[in-house]
């Protein structure tokens, strides 16, 4: 092979410029406007995966608030609340049993935290604390494949009253299809929002959680140790990522390939902040719409694909024009 | 860096016109002037929360001011990062003790050495010929400031390891070892006991004497601030109230006033 | 116990700055030297040395590169993976199109390509730290991973989209591909190794290293003492990345000898070197080793180490007790000892110098 | 080499010997900066010369004073020889005297010049410098801080050096002028002088003469065997005798090494890092050092804390035995062996003692647990005994025969004699001159046969070691002549826990007696563990048990007591034990809690009377301050109680 051919070599490289600039920027818009339907439908799958992402983040910014740990292991977390309900119920527990008996685990789960990990880690920087959630993570993978298998399960919808099937809208001279699951999951996703919401506010523990977000000691006047609250707040997690896991697992199927997608959570903090709960779910949609639209525009470009990438992308070049994220307050650095 | 024209002793060094600092709606400092002279000992003093560090941060470039100019030998500065200030001979300690707490004090120290150093990556591959070399010279360099500091007893140690007092006196010779022409102590005796003060108080002096930097710092202990310098500027809320020989501005009643019920 | 440090006194500054200042620690290096140059390649079985020693030299040098920028300088990486694969695609590349350059000059050459790939990705560390900076190189992670499958181009258009190392020969031995021997591949892997620690070591222990050091335990002291910031960081992830990108064409073709990209540079992948520098100990070139041996031993014992002692184990629960294990040694070494394997080391050393004192 | 050295009867002959015969071999380290610097017996010599030159230059006269003042460094030994090459003659001054001190010491020794290591020093001589007119000129060695003085009458050593060089480079007569100089030396002339520190009044100059001081450092150097391969580690202050002799003498004389440490905080890693072999060390430092070794140990694990244990036990009971070549079982030889590899050895080593040959101690009394530690752990650590006057060593003790409680026989060509009244004089090669300008005191000092006086009173034991039992001015006699050492009686009774303080009585008396103070801790304690019930001290003081255990005591001392031919009849006869706790408040003891004997003598008369009298009870009431300052009066009936006198164990009177 010579050098002549090698530079030519790269396919992708070979169209000319202006034609590469047209599909960039004149093509997909076009193809938006020439059929709206697919945009609308686009944009709801967007919407449908951003409200999971906003879930996960969700987890993450209850965790980060309440202790300051970024807690890596919230992806995992879903699977694992996921599998743990699915495998119960295939142990022939009811459905609805099935369901408190995870939240249990979860608490479980939370209070083995809590002790194991948290308390003999408490003042470390929080990098190490970091980094424990990462074995964390590990942990979670492992129990849970030595439990319940490495194989995929599905998730028992129908037992859980969760509807199926599209309903089918004819708009914009098109038809879009919402899968009702879709629908049941953005309802669900809202209403326990309102609900945490209402949580933080009006309730003593809310008080609390909000105290130590800004500063331990007050926590500490409120009257709760934080040992309680970071059960708390990990426990809410752990509820979180059940809800999550069942909306995702009816949607796909409950798997460990699952924590990579999780990970799409992280560049919606990043968009979001980690510290705010709205942040989260208006990062989760942009990232979830931005991801979809760019797949289904961009993508076929450079042969489709980015939509594993494409979020981190832009929550890269978001950071460079605002490190503290969308609703983060500015950073005055002290020495 | 710009050609570095020497400066005489007595002749103005940096000059701070008309500096105002903010933090979104906090003043910090408002509309400050002063100058420190080549060679003489500068002490900024003031109430807690006057503005001091501040100063110190606008100084060396850490922040930059809204408003007002700063010349330094000469050339008027705008907006400069910190380690242009380095470079040009600014150093400077820190109020809470900023060393590398993973480091034994002889890499803190070599580590203001690092401007000087010109050794190419390539030589650093291998640490031998040329980057040893310069290693060695500027091993050298450091010794006689552990020397100077006598602080030989805790070369090796890892500075997260050592007393208060100690700290401050290897922080101190961090700054040393990059020659500065001007060198900012922030509280140097901050948390020291009596006989440590007087040590750093001779080192201090010893220095000026010693390189002939001219120091800039800020003091609580008023009796160290009276022996030590030359000149007084101080600040409240970050207004200059005075500005004078440390007897001057005891005589000045604002100061007295600003002073009244602060301890020190 | 076995130090006996008096009578060891330093006439110069260049014998008091030396990497290894006390004679036996001299000699215990020259020992293992010995056996990993000598004593294994002549009595290693085949198994031990392309299942246990060359696995655990590839991610040793991994590690290296990580610790360096992780370690050394305090940036999260999460991208270890992908620019493992840099390196390995890079010299796939070279050594596809000019066959004749010594495939030891492209493993090294590999280095620099994933260094740019590196300082690329470094770029953000200007704005944004911590878990920012790791989710910034998430990016590159996924990034490159698309790369890797997506452009045929990497590799050569082949239809199973997986790397084909071929042989390559020095002074006519082979040393990569289906006929170099386990021995002369470990052989050629060791040499480069023991090359890169010296190399990163000199580095290490120099202005460089020191300066890296320095951005980690607190950048705005660093950069009031003339440290520029940036250069210092692009440096840190350019130089990780390089070993990085060696380590991962080493990974191809002196170990793997071909096979998916996508499986071998993906995000576990990264997560993998990660713990390996945690549990190893962070700043420290030698708990690079040890991290490695490690984290590489254990699914070997729980893989052929109980089935051997009669103890039974499906490779797929093995995989599973492997991720639970690792996870509870991350734990537990960030709660007993954050600076992990290294530091236990250091304190064990400590005590033997200082017996039978305590300290 | 030993006869073409017997004609060396200066230093500056040595210094020019070893430079010839050693060239290569370290004369000197020195910890500066962090590295150790290294300068060999032939950079030395040229560095002397030439600073010699250098110093003629500032017009330095045969016979002229240069004060040496500062800690131990390469630059200060220096000037001692370059002054000695001129036949100058070097006054070393303590470092750490204070200015009014050190007045009066360069001005008693009329010092010319003086070689100083810093700033402080040099700020203290100009301090009192309106007191020393004769000063010309002040040498320093580190010129930090030093930039801004007048330089009239000071310069750097270096440049001194420097100057030297130059001279040796332009004048080619140099050379010639240099080695009359060394030539010109007898070992008649002064070769040193130094200041005894002045616990009595003002210090004395001895005058040490250069012969002298080379014939005793041959006898010593070759004694314990050193050679030019041994070193040492210089942390004594310069104006010591024991420095001078045994760094500096020693050092020219068997050519071995000196090693300067980097600061006084460091010397301890400094002699880690260098090993020496040659060691002397007073017994505090050793008493620290085991301290502080028994403090790490406690926070050693259980293990390691038990092993410890046990091999030092191993030690004690064989060490000793095992390294002066005695008769030990085999199976003991082997663990011994074992615990050498598991503890005596690191131990050494961390403590810097492993390389060790030869270790002195010297100053006080050592105890016997304390010195027997060290030589248990196979530490060759001896006692010797010396004074200034004697330019160091009276006695030293062999590598074989050595014991706590006496400090050995005679050193080679020295000669002693016990005085009459217990005092022990010599004779020795090194023994001084005089007094500088204090013939009158130089008299006093010397018998007219010319033993010198060494103000300590002691005998020789059977084995032939000589034992210091206390300053020959408190030695008394009782009325029948033998000796009365009231020190020596009550250190032997204060060993008991038991007993808190004594005072012993007896001069011009037939007989010895003592009034006792009982430890109330240590008694008390007693008294709970037996449950006998006890008001207050005075209570328990007057217990006839306590006065039983208290007269087993002093049994117990009778007995050793019996068994010194010197000490025989001063068997304590009879005792009380005094009703209430000797008080620095009352005036009983000094601030430093040392006994007024005299004082308590006349406070309690009546009390001496019974003793004497031979009555069993007597009554006294005595004013006393309490804590509150207060005073009041406390009265006793006080038992007095005789105790068991030993016949003299018979043929020891022979000795």
């Amino acid at each position: 092979m010579d050098l002549a051919s090698l530079l030519l070599a790269p396919a992708f490289f070979a169209f000319d410029l202006l034609g590469l600039l047209k599909s960039i920027f004149v093509t997909p818009f076009a193809d938006m406007a020439a059929m709206p339907d697919l945009l609308v439908q686009t944009i709801w799958e967007g919407l449908v995966s951003g409200v999971l992402y906003a879930l996960i983040a969700l987890g993450f910014v209850l965790i980060f608030k309440a202790s300051g740990v970024f807690n890596f292991a919230q992806g995992i977390m879903v699977v694992f609340a996921a599998l743990t309900l699915v495998g119960f119920h295939e142990k022939g527990v009811p459905a609805w049993l099935a369901v408190f008996l995870t939240l249990g685990v979860m608490l479980v789960l939370a209070i083995a935290v809590e002790r194991v990990v948290l308390r003999p880690l408490v003042n470390q920087p929080d990098i190490i604390l970091f980094m424990a959630t990462f074995g964390l993570t590990y942990v979670l993978i492992g129990l849970g494949e030595f439990i319940f298998g490495g194989e995929p399960k599905q998730m028992i919808a129908e037992q859980l009253y969760i509807p199926r099937g599209p309903i089918d809208v004819a708009m914009l001279g098109g038809r879009v299809t919402f899968q009702k699951i879709d629908i049941a999951a953005a309802v669900i996703a809202s209403v326990m929002i309102i609900a945490l919401a209402l949580f933080f506010q009006y309730t003593r523990i809310g008080r609390a959680l909000r105290a130590v977000a800004d500063s331990h000691k007050a926590a500490l006047s409120v009257g709760i140790s934080l040992n309680q609250i970071w059960v708390i707040v990990w426990f809410a997690a752990g509820i979180v990522a059940l809800i999550t896991g069942i909306m995702w697992g009816a949607r796909s199927e409950v798997s460990f390939g699952l924590d990579i997608i999780a990970l799409k959570a992280l560049p919606v903090l990043i968009l979001g902040g980690f510290t705010s709960i709205p942040g989260a779910i208006v990062g989760g949609l942009i990232i979830g719409i931005g991801e979809k639209l760019a797949e289904f525009y961009w993508g076929p470009l450079v042969g489709g694909g980015i939509e594993s990438w494409i979020a981190y992308v832009i929550a890269l070049g978001f950071l460079m024009v605002r490190p503290q994220g969308l609703f983060g307050d500015k950073i005055i650095e002290r020495i | 860096m710009k050609p570095q024209q020497q400066i005489e002793t007595g002749a103005t060094l940096l000059n701070v016109e008309n500096v105002s600092l903010r933090f979104g709606g906090v003043k910090a400092i408002t509309d400050v002037s002063f100058d420190i002279r080549k060679g003489e000992v500068r002490a900024i003093i003031g109430p807690n929360g006057a503005g001091k560090t501040s100063m110190l941060n606008v100084i060396n470039g850490f922040y930059h001011p809204q408003d007002g100019r700063i010349t330094y030998r000469g050339a008027t500065r705008s907006k400069m990062r910190p380690h242009v200030a380095a470079s040009q001979g600014i150093a400077r300690t820190f109020q809470n003790v900023a060393l590398f707490k993973g480091m034994t004090t002889l890499d803190n120290i070599m580590v203001g050495r690092t401007l000087k150093m010109r050794k190419s990556f390539f030589w650093q591959l291998f640490r031998h010929g040329p980057a040893m070399a310069e290693e060695i010279e500027h091993r050298k360099f450091v010794e006689e400031i552990i020397d100077f500091l006598e602080i030989e007893h805790i070369r090796k140690v890892p500075v997260g390891k050592l007393p208060y007092g100690l700290q401050k006196r290897v922080e101190l010779g961090r700054a040393l070892a990059m020659e500065p022409e001007l060198l900012l102590l922030d509280e140097p005796m901050a948390g020291m006991n009596l006989e440590e003060k007087e040590d750093m108080c001779r080192f201090i002096l010893d220095t000026k004497e010693q390189y002939g930097t001219t120091i800039a710092l800020i003091e609580h202990d008023m009796g160290v601030v009276m022996d030590l310098s030359d000149r007084v500027v101080v600040l409240e809320y970050g207004i200059k109230i005075a500005d004078g020989t440390p007897d001057e501005v005891k005589a000045n009643q604002k100061v007295i006033d600003a002073y009244l019920g602060v301890a020190h | 116990m076995f130090y006996r440090e008096s009578g060891q006194f330093k006439k110069t500054y260049a014998a008091d700055m030396a990497v290894f200042p006390i004679l036996q620690d001299r000699i215990g290096i020259a020992i293992i030297l010995f056996v990993a140059a000598v004593i294994i390649p002549l009595f290693g079985s085949t198994f031990f040395i392309s299942s246990v020693m060359i696995p655990f030299l590839v991610f040793s040098l991994a590690a290296m590169g990580l610790n360096i920028v992780t370690g050394y300088t305090g940036l999260i990486s999460l991208g270890t993976g992908a620019f493992m694969g840099v390196g390995a695609f890079a010299c796939y590349k070279l050594t596809t199109i000019f066959p004749n350059v010594n495939i030891i000059i492209w493993i090294l050459a590999s280095g620099f390509f994933s260094a740019a790939i590196g300082a690329l990705f470094g770029l953000p560390s200007l704005r944004i730290k911590g878990f920012y900076l790791a989710v910034a190189t998430l990016a590159a992670q996924f990034f490159l991973e698309w790369c890797f499958v997506r452009i045929p181009w990497l590799y050569n258009y082949s239809a199973s989209g997986a790397i084909q190392v071929p042989q390559r020969t020095l002074f006519d031995l082979p040393i990569t591909g289906a006929n170099a021997t386990p021995v002369t591949r470990y052989l050629v892997l060791l040499g480069i190794v023991v090359f890169l620690t010296w190399i990163a070591s000199n580095i290490l222990h120099g202005r460089i290293g020191r300066t890296f050091m320095a951005v980690r335990d607190m950048d705005i002291a660093a950069e009031l003492m003339g440290i520029r910031l940036l250069p210092a960081k692009l440096m840190a992830f350019a130089l990780s990345s390089f070993y990085c990108g060696v380590a991962g064409a080493v990974m191809m073709f002196l170990w793997y000898g071909g096979g998916e990209a996508a499986d071998a540079f993906n995000i576990r992948q990264s997560f993998n070197i990660l713990f390996m520098v945690i549990i190893g100990g962070l700043g420290s070139l030698i708990g690079c080793y040890f991290g490695a041996a490690l984290l590489s031993a254990v699914p070997l014992i729980l893989k052929f180490g109980f089935p051997a002692m009669g103890i039974a184990i499906g490779s797929q629960t093995a995989e599973h007790i492997n991720h639970l294990f690792v996870g509870s040694l991350i734990i537990f070494f960030l709660i007993v000892e954050p600076h992990g394997l290294a530091r236990l080391w250091q304190i064990m050393k400590q005590k033997l110098r200082t017996w039978p004192f305590p300290y | 080499m030993a006869d073409n050295t017997a004609n060396l009867d200066t230093f500056p002959k040595w210094l020019r010997h070893n430079a010839a015969v050693r060239p290569d071999r370290p004369a000197m380290r020195h910890k500066d900066l962090g590295i150790w610097r290294e300068w060999s017996w032939a950079e030395v010599n040229l560095t002397v010369r030439a600073y010699a030159l250098g110093l003629t230059a500032h017009g330095l006269q045969r016979g002229d004073k240069i004060a040496i003042i500062g800690t131990n460094r390469p630059k200060l030994y220096w000037s001692i020889m370059a002054a000695q090459l001129l036949g100058a003659v070097p006054v070393p001054v303590y470092a750490d005297s204070v200015a009014d001190e050190m007045a009066y010491v360069l001005d008693h020794a009329e010092v010319r010049f003086a070689c100083v290591q810093d700033q402080e020093q040099v700020d203290k001589i100009l301090s009192v410098s309106d007191r020393l007119s004769r000063i010309e000129m002040v040498f320093y060695d580190e010129p930090r801080g030093l930039r801004d003085y007048d330089h009239s009458r000071l310069q750097a050593i270096d440049e001194v050096i420097s100057q030297g060089h130059g001279i040796l480079l332009a004048d080619p007569g140099a050379v010639g002028r240099l080695d009359a100089a060394i030539e010109a030396g007898k070992g008649s002339d002064t070769s040193v002088m130094l200041y005894t520190s002045g616990t009595t009044g003002r210090s004395k100059g001895v005058m040490l003469s250069a012969g002298g001081c080379v014939n005793a450092a041959r006898d010593t150097v070759a004694f314990d065997k050193l050679t030019e391969n041994d070193s040492v580690i210089a942390y004594l202050p310069l104006a010591w005798v024991g420095d001078h002799y045994l760094n500096y003498a020693q050092a020219l004389v068997a050519g071995f090494t000196i090693n300067c440490p980097e600061s006084p905080e460091t010397a301890v890693n400094d002699r880690l890092e260098v090993g020496t072999t040659f060691a002397f060390a007073p017994p505090r430092v050793f008493e620290s050092m085991l301290t502080s070794i028994m403090i790490r140990m406690e926070d050693a694990g259980w293990l390691k804390r038990k092993l410890f244990n046990y091999y030092i036990e191993v030690a004690r009971k064989w060490g000793e035995k095992i390294h002066a070549g005695k008769k030990v079982p085999v199976l003991a030889r082997l663990n011994y062996a074992l615990g050498d590899i598991l503890i005596y050895g690191p131990l050494k080593n961390v403590l810097g003692l492993s390389s060790v040959r030869v270790g002195y101690t010297a100053g006080e009394a050592i105890g016997p647990e304390l010195f027997s530690f060290f030589r248990s752990i196979g530490l060759n650590l001896k006692q010797l005994y010396g004074q200034t006057e004697a330019f160091l060593y009276v006695t030293c003790q062999t590598d074989t025969e050595v014991r706590a409680d006496c400090v050995g026989p005679a050193t080679p060509n020295v000669e002693i004699r016990i005085a009459e009244n217990g005092e022990v004089l010599y004779k020795s090669p090194g023994q001084f001159i005089g007094y500088f300008k204090e013939p009158e005191k130089t008299a006093e000092t010397m018998t007219e046969d010319g033993f010198v006086r060494t103000g300590d009173a002691g005998f020789f034991e059977k084995d032939g070691q000589l034992r210091i039992i206390d300053r020959a001015k408190d030695v008394g006699k009782l009325r029948d002549g033998a000796l009365f050492a009231p020190k020596y009686i009550e250190n032997k009774l204060k060993f008991f826990p038991n007993i808190r303080e004594v005072v012993a009585f007896g001069q011009d008396e037939d007989n010895v007696t003592c009034f006792i103070n009982i430890d109330l801790v240590a008694v008390g304690n007693w008294a709970e563990r037996n449950n006998i019930a006890y008001g207050s001290y005075q209570e328990l003081a007057g217990n006839a048990q306590v006065y039983e255990i208290i007269a087993g005591h002093l049994a117990e001392v009778n007995r050793q007591l019996a068994e010194e031919p010197m000490m025989a009849r001063a068997q304590v006869a009879r005792f009380l034990i005094l009703h209430k706790e000797l008080d620095a408040d009352d005036g009983e003891l000094t601030r430093t809690q040392k006994v007024r004997r005299g004082f308590i003598a006349d406070r309690y008369a009546p009390l001496v009377k019974a003793l004497y009298d031979g009555s069993s009870l007597a009554d006294i009431s005595t004013e006393v301050t309490f804590e509150d300052g207060r005073k009041g009066v406390i009265s006793a009936r006080v038992k007095v109680m005789d105790a068991k006198i030993w016949p003299v164990v018979t043929g020891a009177a022979a000795a």
